[in-house]
């Protein structure tokens, strides 16, 4: 029978501190190669800039495609991140600790990335800042009423509290990392966590403050990816304009982002020597949050067909009706099979503990619940009210070049970070000792 | 620590003083201008009293103001000049041909494409040449006194209780 | 008066602290400072400390910041009135969506400033008493006294557990 | 639109404006102010002048008034003095700018060298070898060819004389679609030529074979706007009075498709299927006798046309050829058009008129009024000179004959034995390759001539603008020859072309010169556009001796397994049109492809021959074979595969070369069908069209009423349930002064593309060419819905005009972030194109789809931005554009009232489509004015309005007139 690890303060500490360490040439190799794919999306980006949006595949009546999705994509992503970090530590859910760093780290890159794509998809994006109030001659504003302002309320505040809550979280990480590391590390470390000392009086404060910005972050996330939800639902268009959007979109991002936590997290947990912190507790935890948002998503998708049908809308049937069996069509049954049938196998608690399983799981959830926003907002654009004007988008090169930029972009923010902070809250793994040493003697029993 | 602030606060100024810099609004009116002839608007607006539509006739007209024709200049200092103790003005229009065709002035007001001004309702509302030129008649070469931007049209439109539809000036 | 004098007392374990502190402040010893690796509520639970500030500073940004995004949704309605699709030039159901962003972003905003202002961050020097060993796995205990009570003091912080104790002349 | 017409007076290109063409960005307008050195009383710098000229586009000889800005023209509209047009314009006309400022037209004089290649050369000199040339070839008699088309008569009288000069006779008059076959059978009936007008709205039952009267045929713009009375349905209930309309012919062109019924006729028997109609109308005792009319004679020309056997030749059921016949000779007012190739169905339809009464009343005759003189030799007996080496100079002018002549005539071979061989034209073409000499002529728009569309409407031309490339009136060159090489003297005594025409003029109108002189009868014709007068209508009777004989049905087609039938494109028509972009871009109303040439297939012939959508597909007649790609419809008779003509250029300028195929290169002369056999082409080739599908799902886009529900009055149910009134969540929006809107009358709209050139003219929008176009990147801000209705009970097709609704509650509007899309408080739905960022959300959510992304920024190769409109900001790359019921003119309209201190006049405003449409289908006003002509019409068709997508309550400014029809089954 293998010891069961008692991990303690110090133990922790060195744990998360070994990822501090200057990385090898592999992790160079890895950041230079999604730095390459950030180069090339960049140049595409230009080119597009200089050329127009012709050189992308949107088109009459595909105005909005992959970038869009990229977008909704990534905003979902989000979610889950602070799900994780702020609704459960609302609810006290003591298995968070070990993993919310990395999911709000996820958070923070995936907003930020988020952010990127609505630049990348607009037709004049130096003009970018006209859609933000500030006080200018021409007397104009932005028009409050429409949705894509509320997104860039949304986002931006976000953005803000994510960045500020994964930033809180790492004061006293980042404290500690500076006391263990000398030189232009401890230099480093002392200005991000602002010369922390954790005196009772700054966790007075901090405590506080940690606990209302969790209050917070709550209505707000749920108040994003509702507002992103509203870019859509507040259209005329059939399979747009629908009620239930909000909820299900806010499922929707939860499960995608928690699958994305796994995709992140199970080959991190490896690369990075964390097997003692982030255990198949933790993960099987995660897989049951993916399991049941996925029962949410497929209902909604059922809800919606049955909406169509009992309206008798007859542009909605139709628009459903394509959706289903039209050009299409593969894309949705892809996603199906992707998002409802495939999470059904984390029913097996077997299956939640196969980390290899769990990973393909994951990566065909992140595959499916793209696709959702694509067949969505691509599929409902091509089955419009005019007949005449319907038509199909196919990606471009300079559209799947951007898309893979968003995702190298994500992955080497994430990477960096990784190396470079604490990727593992160690102050919140201490505070939770014994719920750890708990998790890791029932793992070590049931392994028995 | 306080010095790399410092620093990136002072960057993002010279930053965003530069954009401003060189971000060119090639539609203001330009200072800088110099005329291919000195002509003095003080001298014949300012002290001769010629109305500013003798010369710029289409100004009640039309969208443009337009520039006198080489006929109108040359009709008051070749045939009147005698009378009236004017400048006799020999060049460069009448006794060098060519030259009659190569007048070219220099814009000083420009106003970019996507915006539609029509000096004649202006003309019309009874709304002086100065209102938006500023008091030519002093000037010896036309500078502009005013910015003309959006601004400067809004302010006068709500004050007058005129359209400030955005398609009163941009289609 | 001679001057107080400062007792640290360094401790290994949370309760071990908690307890230290709690029996400090039954013996009347009230100006006490704990560095923690960790937001341990026993810890400050033994302190007794008051609630922090900072709620109200969130609320009253909050607060602000639902107004503020009321006010800039309608005020900038109103300067130049547009009108798109037939809605009411002021159409309060969307600015509800700003009001609540902005009331979000101004509370979470004015937390983290209260925070900041009350917990004395940034901070370029060390506190006085302040060691590395507190960031990782030691609770730090000082006890402010006079010269006559350290005895006290120190026999009561050992008591509880501390693994050293040490005296500083402030 | 009142029209002020000034004194027409040259004008300088660089005229003191400011506003030069306008460029998209920031980038200021002209840096240089350059004054005038004595000012034209005409032209005001940023105000327009109007200068009435005639179209020469086609044969109809419109009046049009051109736009000048600044010297230059930036859109031509119909002249509304003008008889034929009355205001209106059509798609070639409009594009006729293109030809104008074509970026290949012909910069200055060429020689073609030694190696085959073409080089500048100066006028003088190519002038002084043509005149050398000319008086060696005019020492012997007819040396000398002139091939042009038919001209006005100044330019006839010109060349007649000149050629008369040079001491020959070979005045060729060549045109490819001359309507030859109709002055024939004109001559088989009446013994002689006259000149027709047709009058369908004085008709009740109307009959065309092959005609394409609302396209290609005859006047379009006159006729569409004849059919639009005919075919708009007044009086709803029982004595509803509503035009009928056949259409007997091998495919569903627009105008078949917009005719009641649409009858696929086996090509051969069209002229069949008329004779037994008018078989059926004298056995019936339907016809009216009239003096001079022979019915024994006609009786026994019409026996061998028994109703059923036609029927099963012709593809058409003998009840349907009874009751067409029952129906034609019993209206009060029939008319009988045939546009056959053949000239028998020209015979049978004049027959037709002529036996029912309707000669003098829905068609009238002309005596023709040609100047006196030696008619001109057909392009035949040129080749045969040219042949035999006879002519030693050729002066080819603004005709193609390498192109559109049949290769039986092998004009190329002919043409290759001349010695010099001088070209006149804009772009150089196929026959410009043959040519030793290219010279670039003056544009119409830049000449002066004349037009003479019937006796009674002489259409004067005039230059409006000066000219854009190193280019000489075709006349002058005629003068200037004729001064230096005719023997004799006197011929052509002018100065130049316009001191020519004003002489012809003061020739042949000195009897209608009033009082005043002749000057100001010049002037005023200058002013008007041409002398309007009032002509009787000849005293027409038929021959009494009418032979059998005279009827000769084509046999070469009879039993043919497979015939071609090439029909003149509606845009591009005999392959003139080519070169414009707008005409390639605009989609051929029924099929809706653009920049190619296709053959429609019918389905059942789809699956004998094994060919799909797209097949490329080898079509040869005995003369030479095309290759097409395969577009299947049901609209074309089983037994033809129809090919439009106009494509298959290989020369002609970036735009018409190397795309699609010429049919002219396998038809017979002066045929447009012939026998073929097939074979499969070697791949593909994509049809690019605009548009997805041809089937509405039932959707309440195009609305529709068939005429029994007219009859009884009944407005038709909506759609869905209506919306609960009030349906409105908010106070409606007040306009304080104006709500412009329009009505569109779907029973009137022709589907002739009209407005989408004018469109493109007036708004600056730009041409992307065929692969943008197939990418979704089309940007024209008005499109033709067209459908396709499948069931018996339905409409042949459905057109409707779609543009911006202007909707009071526009979905674009309120998802716009930064009030790019926003409402004006005169009830426009405005674009503010410079506060656009380019979010595209506003298209995602407007249901008509009527707005345009530019992806790219437009480009208008040089000299085709001279066009521009100034006053439109040129968009560029990342805004949205779209219609805005042409604000500019409604700006300016405004403007002018503001400065007259009064209020707009009803009518005053016109946006381009409006003003440009033949049929007077769109009217534009002002929704608060309840006396507006717009509102007026919405009054008066009260049971057909309704409005598009209603069920969306998205309120829009545009109203459109349901089309009224007659269920295709029930014919």
């Amino acid at each position: 029978m293998a010891a069961v690890p008692q991990p303690d303060y110090h133990e922790i500490d060195r744990t998360v501190m070994r990822t501090l360490e200057w990385p090898g040439w592999k992790y160079w190799v890895w950041i230079g190669f999604l730095f390459t794919v950030v180069v090339w999306a960049g140049l595409c980006w230009v080119n597009q800039i200089y050329n127009g949006l012709g050189v992308t595949n949107l088109k009459q009546p595909n105005m909005w495609a992959m970038y869009i999705t990229n977008f909704v994509f990534w905003v979902g992503i989000a979610h889950s991140g602070t799900l994780i970090s702020a609704i459960l530590y609302l609810f006290r859910s003591r298995w968070r600790t070990a993993v919310y760093r990395i999911a709000e780290t996820m958070t923070a890159f995936a907003v930020m990335t988020a952010g990127l794509c609505p630049l990348m998809h607009l037709g004049r994006v130096w003009f970018f800042y006209w859609l933000l109030p500030y006080p200018n001659e021409r007397w104009l504003q932005p028009d409050f009423r429409s949705p894509l302002v509320w997104d860039a309320f949304a986002v931006s505040t976000y953005l803000t509290i994510s960045i500020l809550f994964l930033f809180m979280g790492l004061i006293p990480d980042v404290a500690t990392a500076r006391d263990e590391s000398t030189g232009w590390r401890k230099f480093f470390y002392g200005l991000v966590c602002l010369g922390w000392q954790g005196s009772d009086d700054q966790w007075r404060h901090y405590k506080g403050v940690y606990l209302l910005l969790a209050g917070l972050a709550t209505p707000l996330v749920i108040s994003v990816h509702s507002v992103v939800s509203w870019d859509f639902a507040m259209a005329q268009l059939p399979g747009w304009h629908s009620t239930i959007f909000a909820p299900y979109f806010v499922a929707g991002a939860i499960f995608s982002g928690c699958a994305m936590v796994l995709t992140l997290m199970i080959p991190v947990r490896k690369w990075l020597d964390l097997e003692d912190l982030i255990t198949p507790w933790h993960i099987d935890n995660l897989a049951r949050i993916v399991l049941f948002t996925s029962l949410i998503v497929t209902y909604s998708y059922l809800v919606e067909s049955w909406m169509a049908w009992y309206s008798k809308d007859p542009f909605e049937v139709m628009t459903f009706h394509e959706r289903y069996f039209g050009p299409y069509g593969y894309l949705f049954w892809l996603m199906v099979f992707c998002n409802c049938i495939v999470p059904l196998l984390l029913f097996s608690a077997k299956v939640r503990r196969n980390l290899t399983l769990l990973f393909i799981i994951s990566l065909l959830i992140n595959v499916g619940m793209w696709l959702e926003r694509y067949v969505i907002i691509a599929g409902s654009l091509a089955t419009n009210f005019m007949p005449s004007q319907w038509g199909f988008h196919t990606p471009s090169v300079t559209e799947a070049s951007l898309t893979a930029g968003t995702f190298a972009f994500f992955l080497m923010m994430f990477s960096l970070f990784a190396r470079f902070l604490p990727i593992i809250s160690t102050t919140e793994l201490k505070e939770g000792l014994r719920w750890l040493r708990q998790a890791l003697r029932q793992e070590s029993a049931e392994a028995a | 620590m306080k010095y790399g602030a410092i620093g990136v606060a002072v960057l993002i100024l010279i930053g965003g003083i530069s954009m401003a810099l060189l971000s060119q609004r090639p539609w203001l009116a330009r200072s800088d201008v110099v005329q291919p002839i000195p002509f003095s608007h003080r001298i014949h607006a300012g002290i001769r009293h010629i109305p500013c539509q003798y010369c710029h006739e289409y100004a009640r007209r039309s969208e443009n103001s337009g520039v006198p024709p080489i006929e109108r200049c040359v009709g008051c200092h070749a045939s009147l000049a005698q009378q009236f103790a004017l400048h006799p003005v020999d060049k460069p229009w009448i006794d060098h041909e060519q030259a009659a065709f190569d007048v070219r002035w220099n814009r000083v007001y420009t106003l970019p494409d996507f915006v539609r001004f029509y000096h004649s309702p202006h003309i019309h509302a009874g709304i002086a040449c100065q209102r938006c030129h500023g008091p030519v008649e002093t000037m010896d070469r036309v500078t502009p006194v005013y910015e003309i931007n959006m601004g400067f049209c809004l302010n006068c439109h709500t004050q007058r209780h005129v359209s400030i539809e955005c398609s009163t000036c941009h289609y | 008066m001679s001057d107080p004098v400062r007792i640290l007392g360094v401790f290994t374990d949370e309760e071990e602290c908690a307890e230290g502190i709690e029996s400090l402040r039954r013996a009347g010893y009230s100006k006490l400072e704990v560095f923690s690796p960790i937001p341990s509520d026993r810890v400050l639970e033994a302190l007794a400390l008051k609630k922090s500030p900072v709620r109200v500073f969130v609320l009253v940004g909050g607060i602000l910041g639902a107004l503020s995004g009321f006010a800039l949704t309608i005020g900038t309605s109103l300067t130049w009135p547009h009108v798109a699709g037939g809605k009411p030039i002021i159409s309060i159901t969307p600015y509800i969506v700003i009001a609540y962003e902005l009331m979000i972003l101004l509370g979470g905003l004015s937390g983290i400033a209260a925070f900041l202002l009350f917990g004395r961050l940034p901070a370029a020097e060390s506190k006085i008493g302040y060691s590395e060993r507190f960031s990782g796995d030691r609770f730090g205990v000082w006890v402010t006294c006079g010269p006559d009570q350290t005895g006290r003091a120190e026999s009561l912080l050992r008591n509880s557990g501390a693994e050293e104790v040490e005296r500083e002349t402030a | 639109m009142p029209v002020e017409v000034s004194r027409r007076s040259f004008l300088k290109l660089a005229a003191a404006s400011g506003a030069a063409a306008a460029v998209p960005g920031c980038k200021p307008a002209a840096r240089h102010l350059i004054p005038y050195v004595i000012p034209d009383d005409d032209v005001i710098p940023g105000t327009p002048a109007f200068f009435a000229s005639s179209c020469n586009e086609c044969a109809a000889g419109c009046g049009v008034v051109a736009r000048v800005r600044e010297g230059r023209v930036i859109k031509l509209e119909g002249n509304p003095v003008d008889p034929i047009s009355q205001g209106a314009s059509c798609a070639r006309g409009q594009a006729a700018l293109q030809g104008l400022y074509n970026p290949d037209r012909l910069q200055r004089p060429h020689r073609r060298g030694a190696d085959g290649l073409i080089n500048p050369i100066p006028w003088d000199a190519a002038m002084g070898q043509i005149n050398k040339a000319l008086r060696e070839a005019a020492a012997g008699s007819d040396q000398i060819a002139f091939i042009g088309p038919p001209m006005g008569p100044a330019h006839e009288w010109m060349v007649e004389q000149w050629i008369g000069a040079l001491n020959s006779r070979m005045r060729v008059a060549y045109a490819p679609l001359d309507g030859a076959q109709q002055r024939a059978a004109m001559q088989l009936c009446f013994g002689r030529e006259f000149v027709p007008a047709y009058h369908i709205d004085r008709a009740e039952v109307l009959l065309s074979l092959r005609a394409d009267f609302l396209e290609t045929w005859g006047s379009p713009v006159e006729l569409a706007r004849q059919y639009a009375v005919f075919h708009t349905p007044v009086n709803p209930g029982a004595n509803a009075k509503f035009g009928l309309a056949y259409y007997v012919g091998p495919r569903m062109s627009i105008t078949a498709a917009k005719c009641d019924y649409f009858l696929p006729c086996h090509p051969a028997y069209e002229a069949a299927v008329g004779l037994a109609i008018l078989r059926v109308i004298l056995d019936k005792g339907l016809a009216h006798p009239a003096p001079g009319l022979d019915m024994q004679a006609l009786r026994n020309l019409v026996a061998p046309f028994d109703p059923a056997a036609v029927a099963t030749k012709a593809g058409i059921r003998a009840e349907t050829i009874e009751k067409m016949a029952q129906q034609f000779g019993q209206a009060d007012g029939a008319v009988a058009l045939a546009g056959s190739d053949d000239e028998a169905a020209h015979v049978a339809a004049w027959l037709l008129n002529a036996a029912t009464g309707n000669l003098g009343k829905t068609v009238d005759l002309y005596e023709p009024e040609t100047p006196a003189g030696a008619p001109a030799q057909n392009l035949d007996v040129a080749v045969q000179a040219m042949h035999d080496g006879k002519i030693k100079v050729a002066l080819i002018a603004n005709t193609n004959p390498q192109f559109s002549a049949s290769p039986q005539v092998h004009f190329g071979e002919a043409l290759r034995k001349v010695p010099l061989v001088v070209w006149c034209g804009n772009v150089p073409d196929e026959t410009a390759q043959l040519a030793h000499l290219l010279l670039p002529v003056n544009h119409w728009v830049e000449d002066w001539g004349d037009t003479c569309a019937r006796p009674g409407v002489y259409g004067l031309r005039q230059p409006t603008m000066t000219r854009v490339v190193y280019s000489k009136p075709l006349g002058d060159i005629l003068i200037e020859t004729a001064r230096a090489a005719a023997p004799k003297a006197s011929a052509l005594p002018f100065e130049n072309t316009q001191d020519a025409v004003r002489a012809f003029w003061q020739q042949r109108f000195k009897n209608h010169v009033g009082a005043e002189g002749f000057d100001a009868f010049w002037d005023q014709a200058l002013r008007e556009g041409g002398y309007f007068t009032n002509v009787k209508p000849a005293a027409v009777k038929l021959q009494p001796a009418f032979s059998q004989s005279a009827i000769k049905l084509p046999e070469d087609l009879e039993g043919a397994e497979l015939i071609l039938n090439a029909f003149p494109h509606p845009y591009l028509y005999d392959g003139s049109g080519a070169d414009k972009p707008w005409l390639q871009e605009i989609a051929e109303p029924v099929s809706q492809i653009v920049w190619d040439s296709w053959a429609e297939v019918h389905p059942d012939t789809a699956k004998r021959l094994n060919v799909n959508k797209n097949d490329l597909i080898q079509l040869t007649s005995p003369l030479g074979t095309i290759e097409v790609p395969v577009h299947i419809t049901t609209g074309v008779h089983p037994a033809a595969i129809a090919v439009p003509i106009g494509q298959g250029h290989t020369s002609y300028g970036r735009y018409a070369r190397n795309r699609g195929a010429n049919p002219w290169a396998v038809l017979p002369p002066g045929r447009l069908t012939i026998a073929i056999k097939y074979n499969r082409g070697v791949g593909q080739r994509e049809l690019v069209s605009p548009v997805y599908t041809g089937d509405m799902y039932n959707r309440p886009i195009v609305e529709t009423m068939t005429l029994a529900e007219f009859q009884r009055g009944e407005k038709p149910q909506p759609w869905e349930e209506p919306y609960p009134s009030p349906s409105e969540l908010y106070q409606p929006v007040v306009y304080p002064k104006h709500e412009w809107g329009m009505t569109i009358d779907l029973n009137a709209c022709t589907g002739c593309g009209a407005c989408i050139a004018a469109c493109y003219a007036e708004n600056n929008v730009p041409f992307v060419g065929k692969e943008e176009v197939r990418r979704g990147h089309i940007m024209q801000w008005i499109r033709l819905e067209r459908y396709l209705p499948e069931t018996a009970d339905s409409p042949t097709l459905l057109t409707m005009p779609m543009l911006c609704q202007q909707c009071s509650h526009a979905p674009c509007e309120p998802v716009c972030p930064v009030f790019a899309a926003v409402h004006s408080n005169e009830g426009l739905n405005l674009q503010v194109y410079n506060r656009c960022i380019g979010t595209r959300y506003c298209e995602n959510n407007c249901p008509y789809k009527v707005r345009h992304f530019n992806w790219f920024k437009p480009a208008w190769p040089k000299p085709l931005n001279l066009q521009l409109n100034p006053d439109v900001t040129v968009r560029g790359a990342g805004v949205m554009e779209k219609c805005t019921f042409c604000v500019q003119r409604i700006r300016f309209g405004e403007i002018q009232a503001l400065t007259e201190n009064r209020n707009v006049r009803d009518g005053e405003i016109v946006p381009a489509c409006a003003e440009a449409c033949p049929s007077r289908a769109i009217t534009f006003g002002d929704m608060k004015d309840p006396d507006s002509a717009m509102m007026k019409r919405r009054r008066e068709h009260e049971i057909r309005v309704y409005k598009a997508l209603e069920p969306l309550n998205t309120l829009p400014a545009i109203t459109y007139l349901r089309q009224v029809y007659r269920p295709r089954g029930e014919v």
